[in-house]
């Protein structure tokens, strides 16, 4: 099992870490995915982004991160998402998935980033240049 | 009946209006059916796309009426999440 | 169309060059791929690959950015390679991709590094650690 | 007959063991077969792998011998690519 990182932090993110946390002389290819704030949100202007997370975020993180390397076993994992007021551009999440080819390490990539979104107990609260203020996919 | 909490997270509990409250029910759909009565529509509207985790464990797909509660459990409503 | 970088060089390459060439508040996702040289090929112990470059190089990489822009309209692409002497766990190639959307961004970035690899003119011979050296890709 | 000179890259120059070298010859299938008498198998080895450029025209898959060559037309030869 190669889950080389899986925290929640509020402190600003860093692409180097999660690639010195994958990185290692057998593998050939590191896939990184960033999610980032958009200043949009269909045709509304946003200002920021407040994450939160249930306290068992991190658990389950680790877990679904355990998960992904269950299925590339030949992969190294890592992931890292942010929580606290994020402004347009910051960075949110970062995962990191190297491998000794392009293939499985671009694979582990977005399965993880996939399964994170799906499972881990995140939110976002939206900010609109105008003021008002909505929880991202609650009521859709 | 089962005395415990209710712990809202997130929209579910902007809509609340607090974060926790105390329930009196004997399964997790009756604790729920409260909520909604004390609550305005808003709060079901939220609460109707919520999972539900009893002292940690996820209720899953569950029928919430099977949902059998005892003293002291903690009901956690938590939104659709939304990370990335 | 919106290839921001298409460029071979022989100096170190940077993943931070390539995100800040492709970051946009727009986007909300940002796949990039790294190429590294692999410590072994097929078993055999590698110690560097030399890569070398046709003079259309850059040109057909600039062209291979480009259809891959016009296949995903809304990201913006970039990708650098490196060529000359390469030790062990440099980084050979970089792509980024980025796009509203995490599918997009993954897609675009995992076809660019796949039409690199098939239609650009570069070429590398591997040194294995007995001192024996062997083009890659050139006999089997 | 046309003249000109035959380029080669990566592991064919080093099966080649010269950079470049002239050709005589009407089409580039006369061109390469002149090229294969004078090296070695592993010259003809690689060959077989390989893409070609006239004039920096990718010839692609068109049948070699229906590839015609005029005066200082200059024929690459290009192993499978290896970049990444």
């Amino acid at each position: 099992m190669s889950v080389r990182l899986a925290e929640i932090r509020t402190t600003p993110l860093s692409v180097d870490e999660v690639l010195g946390a994958v990185s290692d002389p057998s593998y050939g290819g590191v896939a990184v995915f960033l999610g980032t704030v958009r200043n949009d949100d269909h045709g509304r202007a946003v200002v920021s982004l407040d994450y939160s997370a249930h306290p068992s975020a991190t658990d389950v993180l680790r877990r679904v991160v355990e998960g992904v390397a269950a299925q590339s076993p030949g992969a190294a994992l890592a992931a890292v998402h942010r929580v606290g007021e994020l402004a347009i551009g910051d960075v949110a999440v970062v995962v990191g998935a190297a491998a000794a080819h392009r293939g499985e390490a671009l694979s582990a990539a977005r399965l993880l980033i996939d399964t994170i979104k799906a499972e881990v107990p995140l939110w976002k609260r939206q900010t609109f240049v105008d003021g008002e203020q909505e929880w991202v996919g609650a009521c859709e | 009946m089962a005395r415990g909490l209710i712990r809202y997270w997130a929209a579910a509990r902007d809509a609340a209006g607090v974060v926790e409250e105390p329930y009196d029910a004997a399964t997790l759909a009756d604790a729920l059916d409260f909520a909604r009565a004390t609550h305005d529509t808003a709060f079901t509207t939220v609460l109707a796309r919520c999972s539900f985790l009893v002292d940690d464990a996820p209720v899953g797909g569950r029928d919430h009426s099977t949902v059998e509660l005892s003293d002291g459990n903690t009901i956690e409503v938590l939104p659709p999440f939304a990370g990335g």
